[in-house]
C-alpha cells in the first residue's frame, strides 16, 4: 500500500483522505536515498569518520571500574582526545561502556538504556568481571556481559588500566570501519545493516 | 548566608504514615543517570521539594560472604579489595588486623610503619576521588578533572611500591610484601609538595566558590546527637560534631605513635563535609611525612614466618626486599574462634567479623562497609530539601555504592 | 560602484544585497560557521583549564577544531526516536522553529552605518528585543510535548527563570534606550561615537544585559533548565538525532545574537571603521562588530570552566532582589547621565 | 585492655539476663542473651554508654540446628568505652528464626536488619518493612548466606567448554 506520508505519521492525521498534495510515494523515495548514500564510497567514508570520532557513551556506571573510566576520561588519559564525551543520556549516545561486574538487577537497567538508544550503537564491555565472571565468577547475583547485550569490544583487566580504555576505543573505531564496509561489498541489501550492527539476545538466566 | 531549612530528620515511622497526596510525582534517579552513582534514587517530589526518599539499592552486590566461604583465607584480599576500590589499602588492612587476631601474630614494626603510609597515601586518594564526584554531581567539571588529576601522582607512588594502578593487595598476614624501595621517601615528598600548592588553588576556585557556598551551606544538616543516633561514619560524623576517629579511640598497626589531630565541625551541612575532607587531607600528610621520618629497620615479615622461608624464598627477601607466596600463607589455617577489627577508611569505619572453625575456609566472614552506614543520610536527611539538593547531600556524603552494596 | 555585478538587472540588486546580509555575513551561514567554532572553543577553553587536550584527534594538525562536524553528522545519521506517549507534531516541528526563530533577531541589529538602506527603521531596537523573547515559550511547548517527568520539571523551570529574569532584562534595555533618546540602533552606535561607547556610560545596565543574556542562554551557573545531574537533560532528554543538533545548537545561536545586540549597544558597534557603499558603509564595520561579539561569546562561553551550577529556589530569589534593584539602579543613572550629556 | 572492675560492672548490670566473657585480642565483649530478655538488656547497654550499633549479622550452625544473631555495638559518645565492641548475641532456633527488631533502641540498624532478614531469612518482630535491600526480588527466598545454600556454579564448571576458564 505505497502510503504518500511524509513520516510515519499516526494514524490522527491520514494525509490520504483530505486530498493532500501528493510528493510521491516518499517511503520508497527515502528508502533508495538511504541505500543510496550507504553505498556510495565518499559518503560512506564520510559516515564513517563521523560514527568514530564522536562516541559519546551512555552515563551507564555498572560497578566499581567505574574509576577506571573516570581516570580515563581524567586529565592524564584524557578519552575527550578522541571524541569520548560522557554525556549522561542514552538518547544521544551511541556507545554503552559496560564497566564492572554486570549483577541482574543491573543487567535489566542496562539492557534497557541499550534499547533506548537510537540505532547505530556499539558496546564496550570493560573488566574480567563481564567477560568470564572475573574473581566473582561463581557468586549467585552476576552475569555475564553476552548474556544481556552483544558486545562489540572486551576489555580485560580487574580493573583494566586507562590506557587499555583508550586502545579499545581506538579497536572500536577499526571495527566500525570494517562494519560500514560491508555494506559497500553487500551493495543495497537492507538485512546486512541488520545481521551487521544487531544481534537480538534476550536475558539468559545464570548457568 | 546559610539558609534555615527544616529538616528535622524525620524518625521512620513519621515516614512510613505519610499519605501520597495527588500532586506528589515520583521520580526514579535511576543508576543510568548523570546525578546517581549505580543506584535508584526513588524520590517522591511535590513541586520542587523532595517529600520522601527511598534509595534502591543492591546493584552491584556480588556476595562478597558468601563468596569468601568458598576460598582459602588469604584469597579473601582481593575480593575485601574490590567494593572500596577507591580506598584498597584500608580495606586490605582491615581484613588482615582481623585475620592476625584470630592467628595470634603480630608484624615486625617496620611493617606497622608500611601500612600506616600506605593506608595515608590511599586516604589521600579517596578523599581526592570524593571531591571529584562532588564537584561533577554540583555541575562543575573542572573540579572533577583536577581531582582525578591529583589523584594520579599518588597512584604512580603506589604503583612503583607494589605494581598495580589500585588494587595492590599489598598487606599480607605477618607484614607487607615489599619493602619500600630506594628513594620512595624523597617521591612522597615531591608528591606531598605538589598537593599542597594543587590545595591553594582549590580553596580559591572551589572552596570559597560563592556559588558552591550558596549551594551547600546549609543544605543536608544533621546535628550531633541524630548523627549518633542513626549511626553514621567518618567525616560525616566528624562533620556533625562527634569527635569520633577510629584511629584515635581503637588505635591499630602503628597510628598510636603518630601525633595528629580530629578535626570537626559543628553544622554538620554539606559545605562542612567538604571542608572537613580538606583538613584530613593535611592531617594525612602530616601523618606520613612522621611516619617516614621515624621509619624503623628491620625484617617487614612477621619473625616465625621469615624462619620458616625456603632457603631460595631468603635469599630472594634479602636481595629484593619482596616476601614472596610462600607455601605456608596458602595453607593457612587458625584456630577455631572469632575477631572483630575496626579500621578507620577513608570514608569512614570499616567493620569486619571473621569467625573460623580451624578449617581452610573462613566459616562465617562479615563485612560492613562505611558506605553502607551511610544509607540513613537517604531517608532521613534528604527529605524537606529541594529536588536540587539531591546530589548536592549526595556527593558530600561521598557514598561509593560498589562498597555500600558490597 | 560594484561593476562586476553588470549581469544582474538593477531592480534585482537591493534583493540581492539584503540576501547576502541575511543569509551569508551576519546571516546564516556564518552562525553556522560561529557555532561550530564557538562549541569547540567552549570545549578546549574548559580542557586547557582542566590541563588536558580538548577534541584533538578528529584533526590533528588543527587541533580538533572539526569536532563539531563529526558529531553532526552522527548526529544526522542517527535513528530519530519519537517516544510513544510524546505529542507528535510540537515534538516534531519545534525544534525547527526554534532554529529558525532564534536566529530572526539579527536581521534587525544593524552591522554598518548603511543599514539603515537595507531596513529603514528606527524601531530596530524594539524588534531585535521582541524577537529574543518568543524562543523560551517555544521552550516551554517543548518540554511539554516530550512525555517524560524531567521534561516536564524543565519546562516549569524554564518558566519560573523566564519571568524572574525578563523584567530586569526588558529594564536593562529602557535604560539604554532612556540613555541614548532612540530606538534606531544605527543613531544609538551613531551617539555613541560622538561621546563615549555604551558601556561606559551606563555600566550596570552593561552587567545586568549580561546577567539575563547568561540565564536566557543556559550558560553555566544558570544552565538550571537542562541540568544534567538532576534532571537527566532538561526539556531536550527526548530527543536523539538531527533534532537534538538543532536543539542542541539554539542556546549557541541565541547567544550569537545576544552578543551581537550587546556590541551594538554597549560597545559602540563599528565604532573605529565608518564609511560609505558596500564595502565601507557595510563590510568593514560588519566585521569589527562581527569581532567585538565574538570576544563577548567566548567570554560567556568560559564560564563553563569556572562555575558550579546554581539552585533554581535561589536563583528566582536573585532575579527578584538584587538583579532587580540593579536593573533599577541602571535605569535612574542613564536618565541622569543623559541629563548631563545633552 | 578492659579492666577487671568494668567487666563485673557490666555483669551485675546485666546480671540474670546475659553471660558476658571478654575476648582480649580484639577488645570484644561477648554477651549472650536469651532471645526474650534482649530488648531489655539492649535498652540497659544504651544506657550503659553502647549509642550505635557497628553491624547486625547472623551466624549459622546447622549442625546444632541453631542460629546466632549477633549486634555489634559500640560507643561515640563516651571516649574511654570506644576502644571496646560490645557482641549482643542471641541465638534462635534455625527452623523458625524469629527475634525482635532493635530499631527502636538504635535506629542506625533499619538497613543492616534488613540486609540479614534478606540474608538468612531472620525475621525481626517489629521491622518498619523487610523488603529485599541488595537482592533482586527473583532472589528472595533463597537466603543465599545459610550454610545449606550451595554455590550454583562449580569449579568443574569452570573448565568445560565454554566455561569461565576453557
Amino acid at each position: 500500500m505505497p502510503c504518500a506520508a511524509l513520516v510515519r505519521l499516526p494514524k490522527a492525521i491520514n494525509l490520504e483522505e483530505e486530498g493532500s498534495f501528493y510528493l510521491g510515494n516518499l517511503d520508497q523515495v527515502a528508502k533508495k536515498a538511504a541505500q543510496f548514500i550507504k553505498s556510495n564510497k565518499i559518503a560512506n567514508k564520510m559516515i564513517t569518520w563521523g560514527y568514530s570520532y564522536s562516541l559519546w557513551p551512555a552515563y551507564l556506571v555498572t560497578a566499581c571500574c567505574g574509576t577506571e573510566l573516570a581516570a580515563a576520561s581524567g586529565p592524564r588519559f584524557d578519552l575527550e582526545r578522541l571524541g569520548f564525551l560522557s554525556y549522561g543520556n542514552p538518547r544521544q549516545s551511541n556507545l554503552v561502556v559496560i564497566d564492572g561486574t554486570l549483577s541482574i538487577k543491573m543487567a535489566k537497567v542496562v539492557r534497557t538504556v541499550w534499547e533506548q538508544m537510537p540505532e547505530p550503537k556499539w558496546v564496550i564491555a570493560m573488566g574480567a568481571c563481564v567477560l568470564d565472571g572475573g574473581i566473582f565468577w561463581n557468586s549467585y547475583s552476576t552475569m555475564l556481559a553476552r548474556d544481556v547485550i552483544p558486545v562489540d569490544v572486551y576489555v580485560p583487566g580487574c580493573p583494566p588500566r586507562p590506557e587499555a580504555l583508550a586502545r579499545s576505543v581506538m579497536m572500536l573505531k577499526e571495527k566500525i570501519k570494517k562494519q560500514q564496509a560491508k555494506y559497500l561489498q553487500k551493495g543495497l541489501s537492507g538485512e546486512a545493516k541488520e545481521e551487521a550492527s544487531v544481534e537480538q539476545r534476550a536475558i539468559r538466566r545464570p548457568r | 548566608m546559610t539558609q534555615e531549612i527544616k529538616t528535622v530528620p524525620f524518625t521512620y515511622e513519621a515516614l512510613s504514615q505519610l499519605e501520597m497526596k495527588e500532586g506528589i510525582l515520583e521520580l526514579q534517579i535511576g543508576p543510568a543517570h548523570a546525578g546517581s552513582g549505580h543506584m535508584r534514587i526513588l524520590a517522591w517530589v511535590e513541586g520542587d521539594t523532595v517529600v520522601k526518599v527511598d534509595p534502591d539499592v543492591g546493584f552491584v552486590h556480588r556476595g562478597v560472604e558468601k563468596l569468601s566461604e568458598d576460598r582459602l583465607y588469604i584469597k579473601a584480599i582481593p575480593m575485601v579489595e574490590r567494593p572500596s576500590l577507591v580506598d584498597t589499602v584500608n580495606a586490605n588492612l582491615g581484613y588482615v588486623i582481623a585475620l592476625e587476631r584470630l592467628l595470634g601474630l603480630e608484624p615486625p614494626p617496620r611493617a606497622q610503619y608500611i601500612r600506616v603510609i600506605t593506608a595515608e597515601i590511599s586516604r589521600i586518594m579517596s578523599h581526592l576521588y570524593g571531591i571529584a564526584i562532588y564537584g561533577i554531581f554540583m555541575g562543575s567539571s573542572t573540579v572533577f578533572m583536577w581531582a582525578v588529576a591529583d589523584r594520579e601522582p599518588f597512584i604512580d607512588l603506589l604503583q612503583e611500591l607494589t605494581g598495580a594502578r589500585i588494587t595492590y593487595s599489598h598487606i599480607i598476614p605477618g607484614g607487607v610484601r615489599w619493602d619500600l624501595p630506594k628513594g620512595f621517601a624523597d617521591k612522597v615528598e615531591v608528591a606531598l609538595r605538589y598537593l599542597e600548592n594543587r590545595m591553594k588553588d582549590y580553596e580559591k576556585v572551589w572552596i570559597n566558590n560563592p556559588v558552591v557556598v550558596a549551594r551547600s551551606a546549609g543544605v543536608g544538616k544533621l546535628g550531633a546527637e541524630d548523627a549518633i543516633r542513626l549511626g553514621v561514619v567518618g567525616p560525616n560524623l566528624r562533620a556533625s560534631g562527634v569527635k569520633y576517629d577510629v584511629r584515635k579511640n581503637d588505635p591499630y598497626a602503628a597510628y598510636a605513635d603518630f601525633d595528629f589531630e580530629v578535626p570537626t565541625f559543628k553544622e554538620g551541612d554539606s559545605y562542612s563535609r567538604l571542608l572537613i575532607r580538606v583538613e584530613e587531607i593535611k592531617q594525612s600528610m602530616s601523618i606520613i611525612r612522621q611516619a617516614l621520618k621515624r621509619l624503623p629497620e628491620g625484617k617487614v615479615i612477621y619473625e616465625d614466618y621469615y624462619k620458616r622461608m625456603s632457603p631460595l624464598m631468603k635469599e630472594i627477601y634479602d636481595k629484593t626486599g619482596r616476601v614472596k607466596f610462600t607455601l605456608m600463607l596458602t595453607s593457612l589455617s587458625p584456630p577455631k574462634g572469632e575477631a572483630i577489627s575496626r579500621v578507620e577508611g577513608g570514608r569512614g569505619e570499616m567493620f569486619y567479623y571473621l569467625v573460623s572453625d580451624g578449617g581452610k575456609n573462613p566459616y562465617r566472614f562479615r563485612l560492613v562497609t562505611p558506605s553502607f552506614r551511610n544509607l540513613p543520610y537517604f531517608t532521613h536527611v534528604m527529605p524537606g530539601h529541594k529536588l536540587a539538593d539531591i546530589p548536592v547531600i549526595y556527593g558530600s556524603i561521598d557514598y561509593f555504592p560498589p562498597e555500600a552494596d558490597r | 560602484m560594484m561593476s562586476f555585478l553588470y549581469f544582474i538587472p538593477n531592480s534585482w540588486l537591493p534583493l540581492l544585497e539584503s540576501a547576502f546580509y541575511a543569509l551569508i555575513f551576519p546571516g546564516f551561514i556564518a552562525i553556522l560557521l560561529l557555532a561550530f567554532f564557538i562549541i569547540w572553543f567552549e570545549r578546549k577553553a574548559a580542557a586547557r583549564v582542566q590541563m588536558r587536550y580538548g577534541p584533538l584527534w578528529v584533526s590533528k594538525r588543527t587541533g580538533g577544531i572539526i569536532q563539531l562536524l563529526a558529531d553532526m553528522i552522527r548526529f544526522s545519521f542517527q535513528e530519530f526516536i519519537v517516544p510513544q506517549g510524546a505529542d507528535f507534531i510540537p515534538f516534531v516541528f519545534l525544534p525547527g522553529l526554534l532554529l529558525a526563530f532564534s536566529v530572526l533577531p539579527t536581521v534587525f541589529i544593524p552591522i554598518g552605518p548603511d543599514y539603515s538602506r537595507i531596513f529603514p527603521s528606527n524601531y530596530t531596537l524594539l524588534l531585535a528585543v521582541a524577537f529574543t523573547l518568543v524562543i523560551p515559550v517555544y521552550l516551554v511547548v517543548l518540554g511539554w510535548a516530550a512525555d517524560n517527568k524531567f521534561s516536564f520539571i524543565g519546562a516549569l523551570r524554564e518558566a519560573y527563570l523566564l519571568i524572574s529574569y525578563e523584567v530586569p532584562f526588558i529594564l536593562a534595555i529602557t535604560s539604554a534606550f532612556l540613555l541614548y533618546g532612540t530606538l534606531d540602533l544605527v543613531k544609538i552606535v551613531g551617539i555613541q561615537e560622538s561621546t563615549l561607547p555604551g558601556i561606559m556610560l551606563n555600566p550596570i545596565a552593561a552587567i545586568v544585559y549580561v546577567i539575563a543574556v547568561i540565564r536566557a542562554t543556559g550558560r553555566v551557573p544558570y544552565d538550571i533548565v537542562e541540568a544534567d545531574s538532576e534532571l537527566v537533560f532538561g526539556p531536550y532528554t527526548e530527543y536523539s538525532s538531527l533534532m537534538f543538533g538543532f536543539v542542541m545548537g539554539v542556546p549557541y545561536i541565541e547567544l550569537y545574537s545576544y552578543s551581537l545586540l550587546f556590541s551594538v549597544l554597549f560597545l559602540s558597534g563599528w565604532a573605529p571603521a565608518t564609511g560609505i557603499g558596500f564595502l565601507g558603509g557595510l563590510i568593514l564595520p560588519g566585521i569589527v562588530t562581527f569581532v567585538k561579539s565574538v570576544i563577548v561569546m567566548c567570554f560567556l562561553v568560559f564560564l563553563r570552566a569556572v562555575y558550579p551550577r546554581y539552585k533554581l529556589d535561589k536563583a528566582v530569589k536573585a532575579g527578584w532582589s538584587w538583579v532587580f534593584y540593579l536593573a533599577l539602579i541602571a535605569l535612574f543613572l542613564s536618565a541622569v547621565v543623559s541629563r548631563i550629556l545633552w | 585492655m578492659l579492666s577487671n572492675e568494668q567487666l563485673e560492672g557490666l555483669g551485675k548490670l546485666l546480671a540474670d539476663k546475659a553471660k558476658v566473657a571478654y575476648n582480649a585480642r580484639s577488645n570484644l565483649i561477648r554477651i549472650d542473651v536469651q532471645p526474650e530478655a534482649l530488648k531489655e538488656v539492649a535498652l540497659r547497654l544504651r544506657d550503659y554508654g553502647f549509642d550505635h550499633c557497628s553491624s547486625v549479622t547472623a551466624v549459622d550452625y546447622p549442625k546444632e540446628n541453631r542460629m546466632e544473631i549477633v549486634w555489634h555495638l559500640s560507643s561515640y559518645s563516651k571516649p574511654e568505652l570506644s576502644r571496646y565492641t560490645a557482641g549482643l548475641v542471641a541465638s534462635v532456633s534455625r527452623d523458625k528464626p524469629e527475634v525482635a527488631s532493635l530499631v527502636s533502641v538504635w535506629e542506625g540498624v533499619i538497613f543492616l536488619e534488613r540486609e540479614t532478614h534478606e540474608m538468612f531469612g531472620v525475621n525481626f518482630v517489629g521491622h518498619p518493612d523487610q523488603r529485599p535491600l541488595l537482592l533482586p526480588e527473583e532472589l528472595m527466598g533463597i537466603w543465599p548466606l545459610r550454610k545449606d545454600y550451595q554455590l550454583k556454579k562449580r569449579r568443574e564448571d569452570l573448565f568445560k567448554k565454554g566455561g569461565a576458564a576453557s
